[in-house]
């Protein structure tokens, strides 16, 4: 479904590539966790698949479309395939937290009922239905978090990226979050998280790709936080 | 972009403008202090119009007759010319009894009646055109029994300058404006989106296709551009009726003539309103556009 | 503040001023259109003042000598009438003259001199102000030997009016111009602090003191709009030398005279300068205040 | 050096506080970790001390001075005593790394000999020197986290207050953070850090304020990220 052929990103004006010449692939239905230090390239890959940025070098594809070649509106149709969680959340601050799940649906065009319909059900699924008039500035960072991934569920993506999902999540919050992402996993959707949760990571034993200074290090099924553990 | 999505854009141009109220008020105002100093100056314009036309309309040519010659001929000649509008005839009696009035008929102008009468008959001959004056003077001033054709070249040539020159001024002034006025919106609105970029910017993240995007800052930009406009244009009106009544009234009248006259006014205010509505939705349009580009 | 402070505030305003150019330059632009505008007006305002004053200067009250009055003895009250700005004396014979003059010089006036002249001696006398002049006639009517008083009253009582509409009209679009000019500061800035916002906040958090924040803003706007007045004071000088000088070439010159005493054009340009200096800042101001509040 | 005596926050149109009733104190010099599920009231916490909210109830002290009574010069007093690492960064995008944290100076007014010491110094200390010239969305999450960090150390500070310091960083980095901290520590400083990181706070053995739904529900000497670790 996603396949990268040697690819690489140089931002410009840096010296080293933040990718350096990545292959890999990833099937239909895949759970993958992007692991590595701060600055390894893990949000630089998830923002290539998203085609927020474009590759330097190689080529990338997405269910045998070439993601780098995408027009204006095949651009749209690519995002509205993926659930993204921003690392900064990226909520709409003049919007609710019901107004910003339900927004993902709107740009959908999807008729009114069926958003009245779907977005509680997904802020049920992440613990925030009693926030949904809040709007964002007035909850906590794990609260933000979670509008973030109701936000990305909500719309039964082909495709899930959460980038550090669960960077301001308490443990207990965090396994319900990754429960939740299995469960969606098991219906079909491929999830794809960048991750510095090495508990989780170990525990849950899923397919592993490991990034350190923009090189892929190692590509485990069923691995773990590190190679050694 | 389906009825959906069209329901959605409609429903958030009245949630932004609500949220915003200060903003889109304030760039109203603008819109309206703008477009009335705008219409203002074309009201001026036209009034000012109106006014050169009635003095140079007023620019008589004075025909006078020699001696003896014969009234009828010339009064024929006269009707005959197409380019003249109206004239009228004052004799030597009637120009001493004027004369004599404007000495505040007190001095009495004895010995100077019937025969001993110094003045000559005299037409006085207006032009259909202010313009055609000097040419229609010369073609008079060849008929036979004329003796002097006047007509005040000079104020004729300085009343022409003068049009001149108020119209550049008015055009001037008034591309200035119009400058301002579009330079402002421009800024308002793109501002307006600088300080929501970050939410475009999401929301292009979440799929959402330009006209998406695009359309509720239009509906605002024209909903802003058109309630100024309105404004203006009923400010304008009130202030223009008030004070078209008030000069009709004045001993003023003959002086400053107000235009009152609907079909040369109500263009005015039409044009004002569509300038208002596009400049408002042109303007978001500019602005949106530059954030538009993934 | 101490000196570090300080000099880390001009830096600063300098390096958010590069950095927000485009911003600066359309604001200073408006400021500039804005101001050209009002100074404009001003300048107009000068010029219909003195033109006025000129004409007002013009009004004269002829003053009619009965047959065999003492033309010393007038001569001599009105040298003494502290309200008279100056006379002249024109003979029977000289108006007779005049007469025949306007008449085209064609018509000779046979049988009319000498004794049989029929026009009496007169003053032509010119009051300090317009508006004495009422009351001049009337004192004057009263010398002996004095038959009849004409001042024209009625193109009198019609300048004063007219100054009043046109000043009330000048002061009318000069105030809306200044309010959209400050309306226009303060959004812009208001808009570019917000834009800022989360900036001010996050130095708020770090314990920068009020003055800190405030201080690069009100320079940046006082740069804005010091630089857009002085643009603004630079056009209007040149555009207005430019017609000064064609207009006085022109044959118009004694119908519009242009001011060019710099002892009251000088007021408008520092006027105007000081006038965009403190909008800039004062408008940077009035917004920098909203958000400093904790 | 700060005590809370039944401190109580309630944000307006909220139902529940979100905090209720806390009494504690904390003395010059301690390490403090405050743990608690998401939405518990850490970082309402941490904004009390700081003055960036005002409590609804109780009495505050920091360094015996009421905090709730500062007057703006006060409080600008107050502020720069303290170190503070936010929970979402909250750099200034128009500066660049060096000049965001060279700003924590300036607002001081110290010279700018002394800034060009210690910002590279603090920058070092967090492993950014090399990002030096780069503008904060051209960092990757965990950088910005640190930018924060250095920004909050630089100016020697009475007290470091941070909220979720480590949320966007690896193991690695998030230890060699926790060690930065405890040098800083035992320099005097006093040290409250809000976090999820139940590996850290249960390896480095603390004091642990642990608060749940807005009450203060343990408060051990050498404690654990839970109760029955
Ligand atoms: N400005 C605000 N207005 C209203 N409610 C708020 C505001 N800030 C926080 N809250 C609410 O108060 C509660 C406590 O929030 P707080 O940010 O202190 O939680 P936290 O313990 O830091 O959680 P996290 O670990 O997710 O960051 C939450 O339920 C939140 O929704
Ligand atoms: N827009 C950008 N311009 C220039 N450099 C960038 C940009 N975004 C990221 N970088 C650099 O590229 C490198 C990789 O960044 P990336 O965000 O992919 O790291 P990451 O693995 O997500 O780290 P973290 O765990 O801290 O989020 C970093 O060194 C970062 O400074
Ligand atoms: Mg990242
Ligand atoms: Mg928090």
């Amino acid at each position: 479904m996603i396949q990268l052929n040697n690819v690489t990103k140089q931002y410009p004006g840096c010296a080293d590539p933040a990718l350096g010449d990545i292959s890999l692939e990833i099937e239909q239905g895949e759970f993958v966790f992007l692991v590595g230090p701060s600055g390894a390239g893990k949000s630089t890959l998830i923002k290539l698949i998203f085609r927020e940025q474009l590759p330097t070098g190689g080529r990338m594809y997405f269910n045998q479309r070439n993601v780098t070649a995408l027009k204006q509106k095949e651009l749209l149709e690519h995002r509205r395939k993926i659930g993204m969680v921003f690392q900064d959340f990226r909520l709409l601050k003049q919007k609710t937290v019901f107004e910003n799940v339900a927004f993902a649906l709107e740009v959908l065009g999807r008729p009114p009922k069926e958003i009245k319909e779907k977005v509680p059900e997904a802020l049920d699924k992440v613990g925030l239905l009693d926030k949904a008039r809040s709007f964002p500035d007035k909850l906590s960072g794990g609260e933000q978090q979670r509008v973030g991934v109701a936000r990305a569920i909500v719309k039964d993506p082909l495709v899930i990226l959460a980038d550090e999902p669960t960077g301001n999540l308490d443990r207990d919050n965090s396994r319900q979050l990754m429960d939740l992402f299995e469960t969606i996993n098991q219906g079909g959707t491929t999830i794809i998280i960048a991750t510095h949760a090495w508990e989780i990571v170990d525990r849950m034993k899923k397919r592993v790709i490991a990034l350190d200074g923009g090189r892929m290090i190692r590509d485990e099924q069923r691995g773990g936080y590190c190679h050694e553990h | 972009m389906n009825i959906n999505s069209f329901r959605y854009c409609m429903r958030q141009s009245v949630v932004s403008l609500r949220r915003n109220l200060w903003l889109a008020v304030v760039t109203a105002g603008i819109i309206a202090i703008s477009l009335s100093i705008l219409g203002g100056f074309l009201l001026l314009a036209v009034n000012a119009d109106q006014m050169i036309r009635n003095i140079e309309s007023n620019v008589e040519i004075g025909v006078f007759l020699e001696d003896g010659a014969s009234i009828e001929d010339t009064r024929q000649k006269l009707d005959r010319h197409p380019g003249i509008h109206n004239y009228t005839f004052v004799s030597k009696e009637e120009g001493l009894r004027d004369f004599s009035r404007s000495l505040g008929d007190r001095v009495l102008l004895v010995g100077m009646e019937g025969e001993n009468n110094p003045l000559p008959d005299l037409f006085r001959v207006r032009a259909n055109e202010a313009e055609e004056v000097p040419s229609i003077a010369a073609e008079i001033s060849a008929y036979p029994g004329v003796e002097l054709v006047d007509y005040g070249e000079e104020l004729v040539g300085r009343l022409l300058n003068i049009t001149g020159w108020i119209n550049t001024l008015f055009l001037v002034i008034s591309i200035l404006l119009a400058l301002g006025a579009i330079l402002l919106i421009i800024t308002t609105i793109r501002l307006s989106v600088l300080a929501r970029q970050d939410e475009v910017g999401i929301m292009k993240y979440l799929g959402a296709s330009n006209w998406f995007i695009r359309f509720p800052f239009l509906l605002e930009g024209m909903t802003m551009g058109w309630t100024g406009t309105l404004a203006a244009a009923a400010a304008l009106a009130a202030v223009y009726y008030r004070l078209a009544s008030s000069l009709q009234q004045e001993a003023l009248t003959f002086f400053i003539q107000p235009v009152t006259d609907t079909t040369r006014l109500l263009p005015i205010f039409v044009g004002l309103l569509l300038l208002g509505t596009l400049m408002g939705g042109f303007g978001s349009f500019i602005s949106v556009r530059k954030f538009l580009r993934v």
